[in-house]
């Protein structure tokens, strides 16, 4: 098989683009792509529509790219701890679109699946179905949501090998495995990245297929949101 | 009246062996604390795991093992992880068999609001509408009325909605009420020393009171 | 966690009725639950409807319960080595739905994950399309297919734990994890059946809380369809 | 003319490095075996396997592993499994470059027609509906005519189609020939010893011949 890895985050993003669109695994802090998106930094990429479940925090994460206002427009379905953020929305510097998260997933994944759009129960009757068609099946009415892809799906993994077949560790491995199959160019970073035949093929949650671009990631802060310990 | 763990107590007695319940951010996480050592169930945290464990030890911190607050959890024996996708099919397919969660106001319908306030920063849904729309079984932690004394048990809810007719029971700080099919708030348990006249003034909705209305025991 | 394991095939089976709608995983003869077949032979319920993507071979897998004439109706997408299907089929004794295979596999996903209904690429301008709204997204045609549930899912997994957590072997994966989703009763059978805690939460194909019965399989035949060998 | 190994050994030179194919049943799983060792490619299986190895030796087979036909084969180093669902998910979403499969019939507008013969015996369709409705790219081997001379090339399908406006080539015993856009079969070679007039004698369809056609090299 071929090998898609690439040196680093920058030979991997060298050609994202200006109002790119660009989906972001992760949920909160955990499971995000630390180095492509300090290599987006780097690279000050103007004018993107990022989809990711949440917005980071003021100073990690997404929210590096905020306070650059790099970012056009975020589309997720909780921003709920970034004061940048807040202020950039209420300023209308910002646009932002929220999308329940199951819908926010399963829309994802249908993007990677190739069905344009399916029916789901979330959001019936509140504004989120504002323009939506509304259908009954069983008694139960359901809105019909279309499919999301992007032109970059940036996903980190803990495992990866030179085909690109990903495997995630714990609650990291979140919105990843979907947004990886809907990038048109898909990038994996990961924190170790091992020869082709080392994954048990049983046992890896991204085939390769999805994935263009692989890197083995440095530096990974992993940023703690909620600290909590027993004693 | 009941303070938040008294309402953590008494949803903890809705709570029986062998069910899967997801548990919203506040009052509902604490219910995990007071469910009987005899009584196995199973938390799901929507961000990816069935099975959510005690909180670590100092040296057990693993960042990459949150739940949905972003707090750092352990796992059970038995548990099992999966994606955000394969989360909501779970939840959406109605597998989930007890969802637990907080609201700003619920109608007599069954309607619930606890996403956004006009005029407040909109933090987002999250899994909330998700939630709602598709749990076999919803109970909802949340106080009787707001600070100024007003009722946020209402004929039709104020602020935006979160879903509509999913609501089934209310335990709040000074009963427990049922969602009737027809509409309206069954009352079914008073808190201990709150009196029934008490409740009728604080619900702004219909409230159905029928025969003895008992104290709830904790 | 509850432990869901029962003695075997006859008691996770004791409440199957006439009449019920059943899927059945496997792919071929690959991944079938033999045990449970082998019960339903042995409890003699009539009138299923089965839902499977083949129908076995004349004298293993669900062949058996068509030569017993157990089976009413089976929705499958291909099945193509069954001399006795094939006679009664012409015969007008069984009747048949046949449902391209990623459709059947995305109705059965759909059903367990609360989609009532999706649109899809495949069948569109074929006689499979009769019938069914078509609508054009992005310039291209799609058909609108309603979810799959089952009274019974009836799967096979390599391991399982007590709390029904299920991992799979090889290519025997194929409908089983989806088919465990959409079934309101779904019965594993399993090579091993393992304590809790043994298997690594990481590497779970089936969540346990898709299953509600789970026993340990005796005597697997595997029996393989085309032998094929290099030298 | 070429025989079955020709008409596979033709179709290997279509395939370029790195590509993610599926093979069909029959001349397309030849075709495998004439892909030049330099180009690397994987094979997809549509029952759960990326990275299709060759058939086992007597005492590596494994019931639990096999292809789309139901035969016994290994796996390549960086192969991945996957459910029926994640598989239709990759053919669906476009991920696959390059679809490979037989056909009775292929009209000129590209419609295709290969599961089922009034009169016979219908097997199903298996995965064939969802392939030619969702690959990027579909190369068709087939025989240009039918055991008793009749065209398969033809203005329209007459038997039951299994997609439409979807092949893009195909190689016959004859010829091969791209599906234009606007309808109709370009000529772009000939098989050894076919002459352009035979391959014209052998298309229904409208056969668009443009300057001079060179003869296929194996």
């Amino acid at each position: 098989m071929i090998s898609k890895v690439v040196a680093g985050p920058s030979e991997a993003l060298h050609d994202l683009f200006d109002n790119a669109t660009v989906m972001l695994g992760g949920f909160g802090l955990c499971g995000i792509p630390e180095n492509c998106i300090a290599a987006i930094l780097k690279k000050g990429t103007k004018g993107l529509t990022c989809i990711s479940n949440n917005a980071g925090v003021d100073d990690f994460g997404i929210g590096l790219l905020l306070k650059t206002r790099q970012v056009k427009k975020m589309i997720s379905s909780y921003v709920g701890e970034n004061a940048e953020f807040e202020r950039q929305l209420l300023s209308g510097e910002l646009e932002v679109e929220l999308i329940p998260q199951g819908t926010l997933a399963e829309r994802v994944r249908a993007g990677g699946a190739g069905i344009p759009a399916f029916f789901t129960p979330a959001g019936v009757g509140t504004e989120v179905a504002a323009g939506k068609e509304v259908r009954e099946f069983d008694g139960k009415q359901y809105l019909l949501e279309s499919w999301l892809r992007a032109d970059f799906a940036i996903i980190k993994a803990w495992k990866g090998d030179t085909a690109g077949n990903l495997v995630y560790k714990g609650t990291a491995r979140n919105f990843n495995p979907m947004m990886a199959t809907a990038g048109t160019v898909t990038v994996a970073e990961v924190e170790e990245l091992v020869p082709l035949g080392t994954l048990d093929p049983n046992q890896i949650h991204t085939p390769g297929i999805y994935v263009q671009r692989i890197f083995q990631g440095k530096n990974y802060e992993k940023r703690i949101e909620q600290r909590t310990v027993s004693k | 009246m009941l303070d938040k763990i008294g309402i953590a107590k008494r949803i903890a007695k809705e709570v029986k062996d062998g069910m899967y319940i997801n548990l919203g951010i506040g009052i509902p996480t604490l219910v995990a604390n007071y469910i009987p050592a005899h009584i196995q169930v199973v938390l799901q945290s929507e961000n990816g795991l069935l099975g959510i464990g005690p909180f670590p030890k100092e040296n057990e911190v693993d960042p990459d093992l949150i739940n949905a607050g972003k707090q750092t959890i352990t796992m059970m024996p038995g548990s099992a992880l999966f994606s955000s996708a394969e989360s909501f099919a779970m939840i959406r397919g109605g597998h989930v068999d007890l969802t637990i969660l907080g609201a700003m106001e619920v109608s007599e319908t069954g309607d619930i609001a606890n996403w956004k306030v006009p005029g407040k920063m909109v933090k987002g849904m999250g899994g909330a509408m998700d939630l709602v729309a598709s749990a076999k079984h919803i109970i909802v932690a949340m106080q009787h009325c707001s600070k100024d004394g007003a009722s946020k048990l209402l004929k039709k809810c104020t602020l935006p909605i979160t879903g509509i007719k999913c609501v089934k029971r209310i335990v709040s700080d000074l009963a427990v009420l049922d969602i009737l099919p027809t509409g309206g708030f069954k009352l079914l348990e008073r808190a201990p020393g709150i009196s029934v006249e008490q409740i009728k003034n604080a619900t702004e909705g219909r409230l159905v009171i029928e025969g003895n209305i008992p104290e709830m025991q904790l």
